[in-house]
Formats: structure tokens, sequence, C-alpha cells
């Protein structure tokens, strides 16, 4: 697009240039042939080992929950849904791992995840840490109704041996 | 701004004026986009064009228009961070560091020593991260497909150090009222500076790669060109302004952070290499340049580093008092500024964002007629818009 | 005609052969189009599992990777461009705002709650933007459901 | 207090507003700064009659337009200039304000003629809050498509229910179930419930 008046060694000029542009671009790309290392992760065998403080898939210990909704009430998309009743009086009040007490029942823990933003903003609030972020990031589902995850049902209290560390 | 108007008016009188011809001519209408592998997302643009020549490009944005300012509205002050994050997904970082600064200057909020000098270091990573994308897409948008292996292989160090700090790749929420999130460790330093010195031969790489290419300048050189009273008075910022002419450059103009304790240049679109001032090679070579400064800034911010608190003092529920304010930094892609209205409520009473992008994008009908769509092309890709910004 | 052992072996090659190459269409629309393009680049490399041909055209592809936030303005195209590409024809919704509406979904007045009020979604993946390890195990999700499929069967036993 | 410009203060300001009344008549111009308990930044309040000349005034002195913004106050709308000097020699910036009573129809000159910036932020600001600008070259909405019904940004805003046949808001993706699950349950019998939640040790 220059304004460039063509001489005739201009024309030659610029064939060469551009001869010598291109090998120059084609000798870098070729010297990856040899001497460079793959950067491929072979994913299904091989994974990358993924930081402590990685944010995937939300997993509530919902035994060490004590229904403070501050994760519900921290959430920015409003995707945690929990409701508790209070323990009735003549009932001793269970403590969890750290020793807080359990003044409500839980009676729903629901988390859609096909909502969630993972954001974080849920974990760090979490008093007694039973909200964690795990390093799960393969739930891919067939149906979205799938996604929304109930921590009460017992499969997913199973999962907890699976996740939690001890 | 009447200019595209009066052109195809014109245009249109030529035509019919043709002596000896008595065909009637007319523009053909071609619709590139939404979805268009050259528009970097889902802009659409109305070209009229006549044969090959662009005569009058009318965009049309909005296809990712996400409602971020209502939800602003109903979310409270830390809430608000992750859908920071998502205007310019490419470099949230940044925007994340705008609203942060935003939201301390009502509130007073000093933020630690070593949290400012870690946001420095990590902006000007995410600068990096952000022209290397800029870089690479448009080398993708020219016709060359290895660059852009290259600047993804670049990139993911980046994005491997951000997700050892704050756990997520590309959306970080990392930045917080008052400070960051989690401190750099000994390890995070010592890889950014193993980064950096790995960096700096691949920059000239692809310099020479790239930037020194024959092809490539002929296909960028000359073509948009944006005169500096244009990019004035369509408000342009950041590298599409410097790109024209313009030292105009928010880190020296008005430091925020320790901008002013750090030494940098601001690379100006000067005609290197026999290009026009304000051309698309210029707004691409502004970039490069910017690279190798943002190095330089982490280098030596890498010394001002000191042990101390990461996390200034803030208040569980942030309330902000009454007032307004108007906050801008200096954003990969431009300046990127906030307008926080506050009625001492714990969520904003309306949050503004001025985005660079969506400047920028207004440009495009100015600097299309009389460009073949190819170098049509070559405009929006040296411009780097990225449409989440734009349409918000 | 009846189902029996050639059918069946046919069914499994035609699916072992759709499954392996399934050819994405190059449709990015917010922050997942970036990690679908990494995915795409040297560090995941989809062509491993023949699906790195991102196409620029509908016409040629089978798989649309939904990335990103659908609009309402935007979803009439989503339905046109799904229009346009020839059966057998596949769609995997990437991340939230796919699914569901994501973070948009309370107050986003201009913002389709989930791509599949407009277009039939085989999977979804989750993730805000997903990882492209996530996308890559959304990919093996999808091609396991193809290998299930008797094109076959489903044409000739079936409807007959 | 702190002011918004970055390099002058308050003196600014006054020598601007003395400037701008000098110059243009009827425009009114006065200052808003944050009171007592207020932060923020200060700003220029003039006479929405007045806002082209005001602009053309100010064009000599601040060569870009930032961004107009709005901010819907219930009783009255108020549309925000933000225009800076682009020297790093000199750099400067100013807020003007201005003020409409009119919620029906509230109206503007627009200033796409001194800044080619104006032309799009304009049309967001008519999309968004519904200010509409008079000799505007392409006045039409830009975000929203053009079938699009009402001004979100309004606070009395409420959003149409169908969109060319798409549900903006279907019942069965709001998750109306999981939010009202608390007054269904306790409704019913809260013994059960609690037997149930206790036989999983909660």
């Amino acid at each position: 697009m220059r304004d460039e008046r063509l001489t005739f060694f201009g024309y030659f000029r610029n064939i060469y240039t551009a001869v010598k542009s291109s090998l120059i671009g084609m000798w870098i790309t070729f010297r990856y042939v040899w001497g460079k290392k793959p950067v491929t992760v072979e994913y299904p065998e091989v994974r990358d080992v993924l930081p402590d403080n990685t944010r995937s898939r939300l997993y509530n210990d919902a035994l060490n929950c004590i229904s403070c909704n501050l994760c519900a009430i921290s959430c920015p998309v409003d995707c945690i849904y929990i409701s508790s009743v209070p323990r009735p009086k003549d009932l001793e009040v269970p403590k969890c791992d750290d020793g807080t007490p359990k003044r409500q029942v839980l009676t729903q823990y629901v988390i859609d995840t096909a909502l969630c933003c993972y954001c974080g903003l849920c974990t760090v609030v979490c008093p007694t840490e039973c909200l964690t972020h795990t390093d799960d990031y393969e739930y891919s589902q067939y149906m979205v109704e799938d996604m929304k995850y109930d921590y009460l049902t017992d499969d997913l209290i199973a999962w907890r041996d699976r996740i939690v560390k001890t | 701004m009447q200019t595209w108007d009066m052109d195809l008016e014109e245009l249109k009188e030529e035509e019919t004026s043709l002596p000896g011809s008595k065909l009637k001519t007319e523009l053909l209408t071609v619709n590139m986009g939404p979805q268009h592998p050259a528009t970097h997302g889902v802009l659409r643009v109305e070209i009229k064009t006549d044969s090959e020549v662009v005569a009058q490009a009318i965009p049309h944005i909005g296809y990712l228009h996400r409602c971020m300012e209502k939800h602003c509205e109903a979310i409270d002050y830390r809430g608000i961070l992750p859908f920071v994050d998502r205007l310019d997904y490419l470099a949230s970082m940044s925007q994340e560091l705008t609203y942060s600064m935003a939201v301390e200057k009502m509130l007073g909020t000093e933020v630690p020593r070593r949290a400012t000098v870690i946001r420095m270091i990590i902006s000007e990573m995410q600068r990096i991260a952000s022209h290397l994308m800029a870089f690479g897409t448009y080398a993708l948008d020219l016709g060359a497909f290895s660059p852009f292996l290259y600047a993804f292989d670049e990139r993911e160090k980046i994005l491997t150090l951000f997700e050892d700090i704050s756990g997520a790749r590309l959306l970080y929420n990392y930045f917080w009222i008052g400070g960051v999130w989690n401190d750099l460790t000994d390890k995070n330093v010592e890889y950014i500076k193993e980064f950096l010195d790995n960096f700096e031969p691949e920059l000239v790489k692809y310099d020479r790669l790239v930037s020194q290419n024959r092809i490539f300048q002929e296909r960028t050189m000359g073509v948009g060109t944006l005169s500096l009273a244009d990019a004035h008075s369509f408000g342009a910022t950041g590298p599409v302004l410097r790109g024209s002419g313009s030292a105009w450059d928010l880190r020296k103009v008005d430091p925020y952070l320790f901008y002013n304790e750090v030494e940098f240049d601001v690379p100006v679109g000067e005609g290197q290499r026999g290009s026009e001032i304000g051309d698309c090679y210029n707004r691409y070579y502004v970039r490069m340049l910017e690279m190798v400064e943002s190095v330089k800034i982490i280098r030596q911010s890498l010394k001002l580093l000191e042990p101390g608190p990461t996390l200034g003092k803030v208040s569980k529920v942030i309330k902000i008092p009454k007032g307004e304010t108007y906050t801008r930094t200096e954003c990969p892609r431009g300046e990127l500024g906030i307008h926080l209205v506050s009625h001492g409520e714990k969520t904003p009473y309306r949050l503004k964002v001025k985005s660079p992008c969506f400047t920028h994008t207004s440009i495009l009908p100015h600097i299309a007629p009389g460009q073949m769509i190819a170098d049509f092309v070559a405009s929006i890709g040296s411009i780097d818009i990225v449409l989440g910004e734009v349409d918000r | 005609m009846q189902d029996g052992i050639v059918l069946t072996k046919v069914d499994e090659l035609l699916s072992w052969g759709r499954k392996n190459s399934l050819w994405p269409m190059t449709f990015g629309l917010a922050c997942c189009a970036i990690e679908m393009m990494a995915t795409g680049a040297s560090k995941y490399d989809l062509e491993r599992f023949g699906c790195g041909a991102f196409m620029a055209t509908p016409r040629r592809a089978d798989l649309m990777i939904v990335a990103g936030t659908v609009t309402l303005k935007m979803a009439t195209r989503v339905k046109i461009l799904w229009e346009q590409m020839p059966e057998p024809k596949y769609v995997i919704s990437m991340g939230s705002c796919a699914n569901k509406g994501g973070p948009y979904w309370q107050h986003g007045y201009h913002v389709l709650k989930g791509v599949d009020e407009v277009v039939p979604v085989d999977v979804y993946v989750p993730g805000c933007p997903p990882r492209p390890e996530a996308l890559i195990e959304g990919l093996m999700v999808l091609q396991k459901k193809i290998a299930n499929e008797r094109i076959l069967h489903e044409k000739w036993v079936r409807n007959v | 207090m702190k002011e918004y410009c970055m390099r002058s203060g308050l003196e600014m300001y006054n020598d601007l507003i003395s400037s701008i009344n000098s110059a243009v008549t009827n425009a009114n111009a006065s200052l808003i700064s944050p009171g007592e308990e207020e932060v923020g930044d200060s700003s220029v309040l003039v006479n929405p009659e007045s806002i082209f000349e005001v602009m053309s005034f100010l064009k000599p002195l601040y060569n870009g337009l930032q961004v107009i913004s709005g901010v819907d106050y219930t009783e009255y709308i108020e549309v925000c200039y933000f225009l800076a000097h682009f020297d790093p020699e000199n750099p400067k910036d100013v807020m003007i304000k201005t003020r409409l009573k009119d919620r029906q129809d509230p109206r503007l000159n627009s200033i796409s003629s001194l800044y080619l910036a104006a032309n799009w932020q304009e049309r967001e600001c008519y999309d968004m809050l519904g200010v509409s600008f008079n000799n505007h070259p392409d006045h039409r909405r830009i975000l929203c498509p053009d079938d699009w019904e009402g001004f979100p940004l309004r606070r009395d805003y409420k959003v149409q229910e169908v969109y060319r046949g798409m549900k903006v808001n279907p019942e069965n993706k709001m998750n109306r179930d999981d939010q009202l699950f608390e007054d269904n349950k306790q409704k019913g019998n809260e013994a059960d419930l609690i037997a149930w939640a206790l036989s999983k040790g909660l």
C-alpha cells in the first residue's frame, strides 16, 4: 500500500525481501522440529498437577455444616440454597470436627453448579471450612438437571470419604 | 459524524456520472458476523461494498450484552468482582484493579505496600498475556497460524502462574478490595524471574518472525490510518492513541500504584520501519514494544517486594458513604474508567463502565471507507477489541 | 430388514468413524471461547481427538461448541447456525452461561437462560470457564454417546 | 474532601465555572462537591438546555470525550459527561452534569458534531436510560435489539416476558422450588423433617 515508485532494482529488492523474510520465518518454525520439548499435556493419561487453592467443583461436607448461611449470602449469583430448622431443645447439640456446636438442623443444602461462577467467595467465608473447592473438574452431564447437587443425598455424603483429606 | 454517509453519497454520484456509462450500479451489502472467525467474538459489521472496496461499514454490537451494570445495582461490593472479571476476559486482573481502586478510593482504605507491589507485578504480567493474545490472533487474522501457537505457549506459562496464586485460569477474583487474596510466594517470584529470562528471546523471535516479515508489513502498513486529532476526538486511549503518535499513558501522566518509582518508556508509534503514523502496523508495534516495557517494569518491581501484609483493613460488610467517583487506569486495551455512584448502601446505586473497546469499535466506521475487505479485517484486528467489554 | 450381526458391526464402524472425526465450528461467544482456543492450541491440542479442525462455516461442521453467554439478540443467530449444520449434528454447551444463564441468570434481562431453550444440547460442560481438560472430558463424554448410537438400526429397523 | 481532577483542585473548578457562566448565558453552572460524611469527586452542574453551548465552549479546552454516563435518580435523570484533555504535558479532566426533570420524554441536544465519540455514547445513553438526543445523526438503540421494550437501567424497569418467542425468564430455570423450600417444607410437618435430617447424622 505504500507509495513507492517501483524502480528496476526496487522490483528485485522486493522479491528478495519477501523471500528472505519468509525463509527466516520458516527457519524459526523449522527449529521446533528438534531442540524444543513438546509442551502438550496428554490429558486423559497425564494430568497437570493443580495447585492447592484451585477452584473447581464445590463440595459441602454436610456433617460439619452449622447452617450459618454465610455462603448463601456471599454468593454473588445466588446458586446456594440452604434451609434449616432450630434444633429441638430436648436433643443434645452435636459438635463439628473443630468444636463448633451445630444449633440448627440442616434440612437442605443444594448448589446449582450450572449457575456457579467459581469465584471462591463462598469458601473463604465458611467458618468451619466445610465448603471447599475440590480439584475435580470432570463432571460433564447429559442433562442440565443433573448439575444441581443436593449435598444431603447418601451418595454425595459417601463422596466425602474420597474428597475430604484427613 | 456524517463522514461515512457523505462518502457513500459521493461514491454514488461518482458511479452514476461515469462518462459513457448508463449502467446503474448498486452497492453490495455483505454481512460480516456475528459468527465470523475474524471479528474477535460476536461483532457484526454490515459492510456496503463496491466490488471489493468497503464504501461503508456499520458495526452492530450488543450480541454479548450481559446486563452487567444492572447486576451491579443488586449485588454487594465484593460480589461485583467476579462480574468485573468477565468484562474484559483477556485482562481480568487489570479490570479488577480498576474496580478495587475505585472502591478503595471511596472507602479511604490504605492498601499495604506489599499488596500494591504484587498488584503492579500481576497487572503487568496480565498486560503481557493480553498483548500476546492480541499478537497471536492478529497474526491469525492475517493468515499466519504459527505465531498463534507460539503466543499461546507463552501465555499458558503466565496462566500457570495466575492459577498458582489465585486458583483459576482465566477469571481470577484475585485483587480484593483492600489488597490481594493470596500472597506471592518465593517460588512464584522465582517462576516469574525464570519466565522473564525466557521471554525476552521469545520477543526477539516474534519480531523476526512477524514484525519484520515483508508480507505482514505489506498487509498492515498504511492501512486503517487514524489521525491524532480524530483519535483525540474519538476519545481513543491505550495502544490505539499511542499508535497515532501521542505519548499519553496514564501510568506516566497520573501514576497510580508505584509506577512513579519504576523507570519505563512509553512506546509511541513513530512510523517505524517505513509505516505511516497511526496505521495498523504502528498500533500492533506499540503493543510489541509495550511488552518489552512490561518486562522492565516487572524486573524493577520485583526488587520493591518487601515482606508485609497483603490485605488491608476492610470491614466485613462494605458500605460506602454517599458520593460518586470516576476512577480510571491504564488497561492493556486502553483506559478503563469506572463511574461509581453510592447512596450509602451495601450495593452501588449505579456502576458505569467506560470501556476502551466500546470507544475503539466506534472508530471502525471512520477508518473503513476506501479499504479492501481484507484490510478491514486487519483494521479490526489491530484495534484489538474484546466484545465482553464492548457490550458489557 | 433384520437386526443382525452384520448391521451391528457396520453400525459400530460408522459410529467409531464419526466419533473420531468430530469437526467443531469456530464459534466463540465470550470468555469460554478463549479457553476453547487454548484447548485448540499447543498445550492441550484438541487434534489428538480428531476434533481440532475448526471449521469456519456451519455447513462443514458436525459439532457446535456453544462457548459463552447466549444473549437474546444472539439466540436467533445461534438457531440459524444450528439449522445450517448438516445431520448428524451435536451441541456441547460449554460453561455456566450456556448451561443455564450462569452468573447472569438473576437480573440478566437480555440473557438467554441456557442455550437449550433454542437448540437441543447433548453434553453440558460445567465450569466458568471450564478448564481445557474439562472441555476435553466433555468431548469424551460426547464420544461415548456417539459410540452407542446406531444409525443404520435407527434408519432401517426401527422406522420400518 | 478529595477532588476529581488529577492535578488541579477546586480553584480550577471555580475558574471553569465562572468562565462557563460568562461565556454561555443561561448555563447556570454550579459546583457539586461532596458534603460532610460524603466522599468522592466534585463536578459541574449545568442547565440541560444549554449543554451544547457549554460543550462548544469546552471543546478547545478538552480535546476528548471519554464517556457519557447516566444515572436515574427517580426524581430526575442525571447525565454525566466526562471530558479529558489528552495531552501528556497538560493533563486535565472534568465531569459535567446535567439534570433532566422530565421522565416521560427527557431530551438533550446532541454533541456528536463536536466530539466524534459522542455518537455511540449518546446512543448507549438512549438505549439504557431513554434520554433522547436532538439532532443525532443515527438515533437508534445500540446494545439491546431494535424491538426491545423499555429502558433497562431505569429504576422502575420491568423486563418483558417474551422476546420473539423466547421466554426471558422461563419458570423451570429459575430454581423456584429451591428458593421456596423453606416455606414448603416447614408448612408440612417439621418433626418428620427433623427426624429425616437427624437420621443422616446432621
